[in-house]
């Protein structure tokens, strides 16, 4: 009983319109969670939808932060208050253990979603012990952005190579972006108030973790081994979180406190040489009228270490959402169509490229895409595909979010000079192991060997 | 004395020897019937008898509890002696493992720390709030021009939502934000103080929020009692020779005891709670500095699903709660019982 | 109209007994004065015939009706209170409507009958006023007129003047008198005042610990007393005593005290032994005499009309004299006086009156 | 005379300070909400904006989707604005006739024992935490979860303590002879409470009432626990936007708190000269 | 020690002349009682004294030092206040110890002083209560003590007996004019009460609307008031007022009001017409006589020693006659009634005294 249309969003659309007639409604309203960055960008859509097939959906939004604790609370109270929502892969095998997920093996299977044309890895991040539970829909492995006006202007090249020996460019490595940091960080009146920073991450509670993770997988590192032991506070995590202390001093001082909101419109306002962060930000940093930068970034494959005398990038899946149907739902069909609707090639390109998108380009055909290209611009998508080719999964085991948050808050008191690197690391590792015990070995041992084929064979992009 | 010798009764007053006098409670159970009323004002009627009457309000109040927050109560404890996980099926089908989850709480310096914390920012917030509550109403005591203005402004934070507190101080305290920018032009040199990141400044933050909003309270509390202090003993202190410390201190403040006790009562009992401010302005960070046992149960509870654990660690603290509450609760006692033993005579 | 009874009326506050089984009827018609000393019970009385507090024991009797479970608004009392419990938040005239309102009386006739009543109080023009812009005396008549408005059978008032100064209250107990002559309803009427109790009260009730220690007209009780409580509650100075015994000189029986030896008058039966000599200021003469005692001055309190002399006889309290205003006295003066023999009367150490 | 007047000008000193830290968090949310997003952070930080806009009012307050500019969030205030009211209406409300009766009750016939007040109150000192998980498991099973009724009796019930603890300071100023005449004359004991009790003890009810609805309106934890998506508070609506390290939109979030003040303050000020003697929890000296 | 001395003393509130330019002159060691109708000034007038009030204008004078804008603290001066003011929260000994410790007096000889002056006030069984558990004259001595324990010069005094009930008011005021000839020192005392006054006062400052209209020893201003205000205010019951007019009748003067016109004596100098007639009740005797004028009795109210009796003569007011105990009256009885003539006063129409 597969369903007819030629495309992915042709086929949601049938299937929906089928799944109402076969249950004798004319029309139904969803109610859908989503993170509230996430509604202007998305309604217009979910509108189209609704005039196509008569299913629309009331959204009711939560902060991002929020949605973990609010689907709990729902797996808890069972109480089908929402069909569907949009969440991060972190969440997915705790939710999915909780039983509010519901599998869409089924539904995938009749309704065939564009999941070939989804770039390798992200597919992944949907999927938990071997069954689909959500339709991914944002690719948000982190891109590099740096001045190229900057490093233009006359006489800075020169003055650049004179004191570090390279031609300024896209770093290759973390050591090449201290330099390039250090070089643009100007504070003329030595305020302590840089007019310019040198660089951007994230380095907030919640965030910043994230953004160690990756400079830690480009280490080579494992958060793993194949017995559970955690491996992170070993050579590689404490030189890798020795670096990211480094550079937090190019950057902003309240970066400690800032997200996307705040990141973003610093940057676009031309007050940071360099960023490292989602790809959304070339909306930012392009936007003809609230940027200040428009046309003078370069964007960069994320840079890497040299490890046993050969580079590896690493860029990370660092948020990226997916679209998850409730268990509790009355119609989850319905919900499931939605969210084909959503990620198909056509429909996903629209979103992508949409004025007040978050969704980041996660699909090959977006490359293409004029309308994507248009919003994106051509170098920022290749760079952003070429970055998938070296793009490693977060931690996704059960207790995801215990585990990042005893992370989380190491690494951001390792930041604040409370802990040392290495005590730091190894307080993680120790209430790691704790989570891990609780949990149970054996599963997440299991829960870690599955997720194990979405880390990269890569270590440059092609 | 002098009863040796009763005055005779009138005719007809006097009861039958032996007659033990019915109780009162005998004569109310025969219901007086009264006709010409219909059966609303027979209800009210009945409603009306002190020993009914007396409990009306008690019944919606009691059930109330009974059904809202005692069966809460139990399950909780329920709870905590399980292994319960959100992510592990049903509570009911939980295995149970006695106090496990309570020795696993007391091993969790985490806990611990939020635990300290917590009660760290109460005691560093609420003696301010007091003392700043205190001194303000000392300042606007008697009257002067301006006073009105001055104490309606002071009132204000309290009428805000504390989570626009938060949010508005967000705005305030950021690195390069009108705060820092005002410390500047007070100190005279830039001032950068990471305010919501920094492992110190970020519990300053914190409390800050908290004195900010809540010195409206003491304040309110504290003007409330000066203005309630009985004039004379302080005219007799003043005639005795006392000069204004010494009547303040000596006269005054053990006056103010009590709403003193009630101020410190109220504002540590809600600061024990604290969860908008650190939500709202930090999520608990940087680290985990602004943590508090809120922040932490709710994570517990809502992040890590570990419902057992939050559950048992509820337990703990309201043991710990308990002493605090059952301090104050005699200190409240003493207090109100000592003015009724004044107002007496 | 209405007679009030009580029978055994008894209330205890967990272990306070309050009032202790007293036994009262009141006729109807007369004007009754419960009078004792703060916390006697009289309040509590009052209140139990009011229904405002639930007897432990006993019942209450008003007319035919036995109402002591009754509510108070069944009872067809008036009460007036010491604090008068004017209602703050209601115009004099609202006040005194205010029963008549909750009777459900039209409104027409509300404004009629307030109307009237405050034109026999007096107090026609404060109609329009808060009651905490009124004087003492007219809070007090209006007060008054919110009780009378509805005609009750029985007033009850609980030192309804003792809120006024000493000029007022002697004036409003004459205008209470007057009323209760002209409304001829019963009258039980609460005070701790003995002259209160004096000036108004067709018969007194002395009370003392919960119970009735006397009753009878204000010049019996006064004359005659039943025992030493009474004796000393009444009469302002309070009647000396004077701790001794009876001894019999010769053929007389004589006092004997500290200085003095006052013969008493012959028929008396009283054992000898130990007693206590009562004797009222008035009946305290200076002058030389037959019996006299020799005494000194050692203060005295001129009251205008009267002065009061304090004489030191050489016991430990001296004893009062009351004398005309126009007895010049000085104080050091040595001033012999004697006791009218006929007023003297003799309690025994109990405080139980020796006839 | 010279100390007094020294006196005086240290006092405004040290009045205006405090007035001026007061004033300024304030001061700098209502300017923000008259802000364009391009004056919300700059360096200096602007205390006046350069060209006031109403447009953060504008976008909050339109039903349906509006869009923010740099966060891209949608916001329907008008919701969670009339559920908030709704919602700490009722239960302050109902609070207040409850508490208030329970407090009468108390003081005058003893009900509950001695300690009952106290007891209450440490019903309050439990930090709402505590019970928030199992409330949801309870809840569920009541289908209260995300209903204003759920809401109602969670905020009834934590806001008793303090109306019961203020009223008695109130009703014990009424003076029982009071009710007594009014029962003499006739009354019944319901009667007494309309007509005597009540318009003797409104101002208390009044600011007790707006105490409490402070309380509940306010009101984040056990609100953000026990709803989904029926019911919105105001300021679970403005954790939404503001969890510390997401979306900061500071004008329309600078216009949401300024509405969320707004009734409050307003509220505040016409009872303000009752407010001071509310608060002394009948601990006075009389 | 201290004598005091007020110029021209004055004080506004707003636009109320509370005290209105009063001189008084009150010698060391005198006992000056200031009475006066509620709101008259005198609370305000003590205050200015202890200067817990800034006056208006005029001077204060304490002994040699004019202390108009002294603080409080040092004029030397103890006071008692209505309330009696003890401190709630302090043991009835360190309420004694209150003020020496104030003054830092060393803590041994604070101990040995506080019991010293207990003892003096009968209090030393107390020491250790609390003010809330002592009876109301415990809690007087308590704040006596407190006054004394300092020896100051001059005590100013609030109606310190006012919350006290009738019989220890009594009792209290013989124990302070004990306690004024122990110690020596200067009293103002304030009271609204004119029986207190008559029996404490060395002399009496009556006030009225913040003017003094009286100065004098108790008899005479009872005898011999400057004005009918003074009159009225003095006496219990107070005086009558007769409006009438003094005319002649052959060689005789003669008041004619209703019902009488009695004889007045021969040398009165007043002029004739419209005037008041003010007798004291204990000047109209009952009984026929050459210049009786007859009247029915109204009322009665017995007082134990003597009755009053209330005559209605023709007069809208009744005239009231305070006779006998002994002497038996009924209501209703006709009985002709006689004014001692030495005794009538007059006023005309403003209330001034005519002489
Ligand atoms: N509600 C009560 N609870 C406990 N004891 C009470 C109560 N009311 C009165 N009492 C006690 O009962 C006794 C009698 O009190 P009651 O008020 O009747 O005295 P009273 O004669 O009216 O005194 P007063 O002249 O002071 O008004 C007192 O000992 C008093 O303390
Ligand atoms: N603080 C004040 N403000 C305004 N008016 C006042 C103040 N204190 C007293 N008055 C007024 O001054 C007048 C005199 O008051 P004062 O208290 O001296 O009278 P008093 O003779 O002591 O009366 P009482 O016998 O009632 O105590 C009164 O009219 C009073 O209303
Ligand atoms: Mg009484
Ligand atoms: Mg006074």
């Amino acid at each position: 009983q597969a369903v007819s249309g030629t495309t992915a969003d042709e086929r949601a659309i049938n299937g929906a319109k089928a799944y109402l007639k076969s249950k004798g409604l004319t029309s139904l309203k969803l109610n859908m969670m989503m993170p509230s960055i996430f509604t202007a960008g998305s309604t217009g859509e979910m509108a189209n939808f609704e005039k196509e097939t008569g299913i629309g959906v009331n959204y009711f939004e939560v902060g991002i932060l929020q949605i973990q604790a609010k689907a709990m609370s729902e797996a808890v109270a069972k109480s089908g208050s929402f069909d569907f929502w949009i969440g991060d892969p972190i969440s997915l095998p705790d939710l999915v253990e909780a039983g509010l997920v519901r599998p869409i093996d089924d539904l995938v299977a009749r309704g065939k979603p564009d999941l070939d044309d989804v770039v390798a890895g992200f597919v992944e991040q949907g999927r938990y012990k071997g069954k689909t539970y959500g339709m991914f829909g944002d690719g948000d492995n982190w891109i590099m952005v740096i001045r190229k006006d900057l490093i233009n202007a006359p006489g800075e090249k020169q003055k650049f190579k004179a004191k570090y020996g390279w031609e300024p460019g896209c770093p290759d490595t973390y050591e090449q972006w201290y330099q390039l940091a250090e070089f643009f960080t100007r504070d003329p009146k030595g305020t302590g108030v840089p007019e310019l920073y040198g660089a951007m991450g994230y380095r907030a509670r919640g965030w910043g973790w994230r953004w160690w993770l990756q400079q830690f997988y480009a280490k080579g590192g494992m958060p793993f081994d194949d017995n559970m032991k955690p491996l992170i506070a070993g050579k590689e995590g404490v030189e890798a979180l020795k670096d990211y202390i480094a550079l937090t001093k190019f950057m902003p001082k309240d970066i400690l406190g800032w997200a996307t909101p705040q990141a973003y419109p610093f940057y676009a306002g031309g007050n940071a040489f360099s960023i490292m962060t989602y790809p959304s930000i070339a909306i930012a940093a392009e936007h003809p009228e609230k940027s200040k930068i428009a046309g003078k970034n370069r964007y960069c494959v994320v840079p890497g270490y040299m490890v046993n005398g050969k580079l590896v990038r690493r860029s990370l899946q660092g948020f990226g959402n997916l679209l998850y149907v409730s268990n509790y739902s009355k119609h989850p069909e319905a919900a499931y169509w939605l969210s084909q609707y959503l990620t198909s090639k056509e429909v996903s390109a629209r979103l992508v490229s949409g004025p007040n998108s978050v969704w980041d380009p996660y699909m090959k055909s977006h490359l293409t895409d004029p309308r994507v290209i248009k919003a994106r611009t051509k170098e920022m998508l290749e760079i952003h595909l070429k970055n998938a080719q070296v793009t490693a999964p977060m931690i996704l085991i059960q207790g995801a979010v215990e585990y990042n948050d005893v992370l989380d808050q190491h690494v951001q008191e390792a930041l604040l000079g409370k802990l040392t690197p290495e005590d730091a690391l190894n307080r993680t590792a120790a209430a790691w192991e704790k989570i891990t015990n609780q949990l149970g070995r054996k599963a997440q041992i299991d829960g870690w060997k599955a997720l194990k084929p979405a880390f990269p064979t890569k270590n440059v992009p092609d | 004395m002098g009863g040796s010798e009763r005055p005779p009764y009138p005719p007809g007053a006097r009861r039958a020897p032996g007659d033990p006098g019915r109780s009162s409670i005998d004569a109310q159970a025969t219901c007086r019937t009264n006709p010409g009323r219909s059966w609303i004002d027979g209800v009210l009627a009945r409603l009306e008898r002190e020993r009914v009457f007396k409990w009306l309000p008690f019944v919606p109040v009691q059930g109330l509890f009974a059904l809202l927050l005692l069966p809460n109560a139990l399950l909780l404890v329920y709870l905590s002696f399980l292994s319960w996980r959100i992510t592990r099926g049903a509570w009911w089908n939980a295995p149970f493992t006695g106090l496990d989850s309570f020795l696993g709480a007391l091993g969790d310096e985490r806990f611990l720390w939020a635990v300290g914390r917590t009660f760290g920012f109460a005691a560093v917030a609420v003696p301010l709030e007091l003392l700043l509550g205190f001194g303000l109403a000392l300042l606007c005591r008697e009257p002067f021009r301006g006073r009105r203005i001055y104490t309606t402004v002071f009132l204000l934070p309290m009428m805000i939502v504390p989570a626009v507190v938060g949010y508005d101080l967000s705005m305030l305290l950021i690195d390069q934000g009108p705060f820092n920018q005002v410390l500047s032009v007070l100190a005279g040199r830039p001032i950068t103080v990471r305010w919501l990141s920094d492992y110190t400044a970020a519990k300053l933050a914190v409390i800050g929020a908290d004195v900010w909003q809540w010195t409206a309270l003491t304040f309110l509390v504290f003007v409330s009692g000066l203005a309630g202090l009985p004039r004379d003993p302080i005219r007799a202190a003043r005639v005795m020779g006392a000069n204004r410390w010494q009547i303040f201190w000596h006269v005054e403040l053990p006056l103010l005891k009590p709403v003193i006790a009630i101020a410190v009562v109220l504002r540590s009992m809600e600061a024990l709670k604290i969860f908008d401010y650190p939500m709202l302005l930090t999520q608990g960070g940087p680290g985990n500095s602004t943590e508090t046992i809120a922040v932490y149960l709710w994570r517990m509870g809502w992040e890590f699903a570990r419902v057992s654990d939050a559950a048992a660690m509820s337990l703990i603290l309201l043991v710990v709660v308990s002493v605090y509450i059952f301090i104050a609760i005699r200190v409240l006692r003493r207090e109100r019982r000592r003015l009724a033993e004044e107002a007496a005579p | 109209m209405a007679a009030v009874r009580l029978e055994g009326l008894t209330k205890l506050f967990a272990s306070t007994r309050a009032v202790d089984a007293i036994d009262l009827a009141v006729p109807d018609g007369e004007f009754v004065v419960l009078v004792g000393p703060s916390g006697c019970g009289k309040t509590t009385t009052l209140n139990m015939i009011a229904g405002l507090e639930t007897p432990t024991a006993g019942d209450i009797w008003i007319g035919e009706a036995r109402v002591t479970d009754w509510e108070p608004r069944d009872r067809n009392l008036g009460m007036v209170f010491q604090s008068l419990a004017l209602f703050p938040h209601l115009s004099v005239f609202d006040n005194i409507a205010f029963p008549l309102r909750i009777k459900k009386v039209p409104e027409a006739d509300v404004a009629a009958r307030v109307q009237a009543v405050a034109e026999t109080t007096r107090i026609a023009p404060l109609l329009r006023k808060r009651p905490a812009t009124l004087s003492g005396g007219e809070a007090q008549r209006v007060a008054l007129a919110r009780t009378i408005v509805v005609k009750p059978a029985v007033f009850l008032m609980d030192e309804p003047l003792s809120s006024l100064d000493a000029k007022l209250r002697v004036e409003m107990r004459t205008e209470l008198k007057r009323l209760h002559a002209q409304l001829s309803a019963t009258f039980i009427y609460v005070t701790h005042d003995q002259a209160e109790a004096m000036t108004m009260a067709d018969r007194i009730v002395v009370m003392h610990q919960g119970r009735i220690h006397q009753m009878g007209p204000p010049l019996q009780i006064y004359a005659d007393p039943a025992n030493r409580f009474v004796a000393g509650f009444f009469g302002v100075p309070a009647m000396n005593f004077l701790d001794g015994e009876v001894v019999a000189e010769g053929s007389d029986l004589r006092f004997s005290a500290a200085g003095l030896r006052p013969k008493l008058p012959a028929p008396r039966t009283a054992t000898r032994g130990p007693t206590t000599l009562g004797v009222r200021p008035e009946h305290v003469r200076l002058g030389d005499g037959a019996d006299a005692s020799p005494a000194t001055v050692s203060l005295i309190e001129p009251l205008g009309d009267e002065t009061l002399v304090f004489l030191d006889y050489g016991a430990p309290v001296s004893l009062v004299a009351k004398v005309d205003a126009e007895d010049k006295v000085a104080v050091g003066d040595r001033r012999p006086f004697t006791l009218r023999p006929d007023r003297l009367i003799f309690f025994d150490s109990a405080g139980g009156r020796l006839r | 005379m010279m100390r007094r007047r020294l006196f005086g000008v240290a006092r405004h000193a040290g009045l205006l300070v405090w007035m001026a830290i007061t004033l300024a968090p304030i001061y700098w949310m209502v300017m923000t909400s008259f802000k364009h997003s391009g004056e919300w952070v700059t360096w200096p930080p602007r205390w006046v904006p350069h060209e006031p806009t109403l447009i953060n009012y504008v976008k909050v307050l339109t039903p349906g989707t509006s869009t923010f500019e740099l966060g891209r969030q949608t916001l329907k205030i008008l919701k969670p604005l009339w559920d908030s009211l709704f919602i700490a209406t009722t239960a302050s409300l109902v609070a207040v006739a409850l508490g208030s009766a329970l407090a009468y009750s108390w003081t005058r016939f003893g009900t509950g024992g001695r300690r009952y007040p106290y007891n209450i109150l440490s019903i309050r000192m439990v930090p709402p935490i505590v019970i928030a998980v199992p409330f949801v498991v309870y809840y569920v099973t009541l289908r209260l979860l995300d209903t204003y009724t759920g809401l109602i009796l969670v905020y009834l019930a934590t806001s008793l303590p303090y109306v019961i603890w203020m009223m008695l300071a109130f009703i014990e100023e009424v003076p029982v002879e009071l009710e007594h005449a009014a029962r003499v004359m006739g009354a019944s004991r319901f009667r007494v409470l309309g007509r005597i009790v009540l318009p003797l003890t409104a101002a208390g009810l009044v600011v007790t009432f707006l105490f409490v609805f402070i309380l509940n309106w306010s009101e984040l934890l056990l609100a953000m626990t026990l709803t989904n998506t029926e019911v919105s508070t105001i300021p679970i609506t403005l954790n939404k936007f503001q969890s510390a390290n997401e979306g900061r939109d500071y004008g329309p979030q600078a216009a949401i708190g300024t509405i969320a003040t707004l009734p409050v303050v307003v509220l505040g000020f016409l009872i303000q000269k009752h407010l001071v003697r509310g608060f002394s929890f009948g601990l006075l000296r009389k």
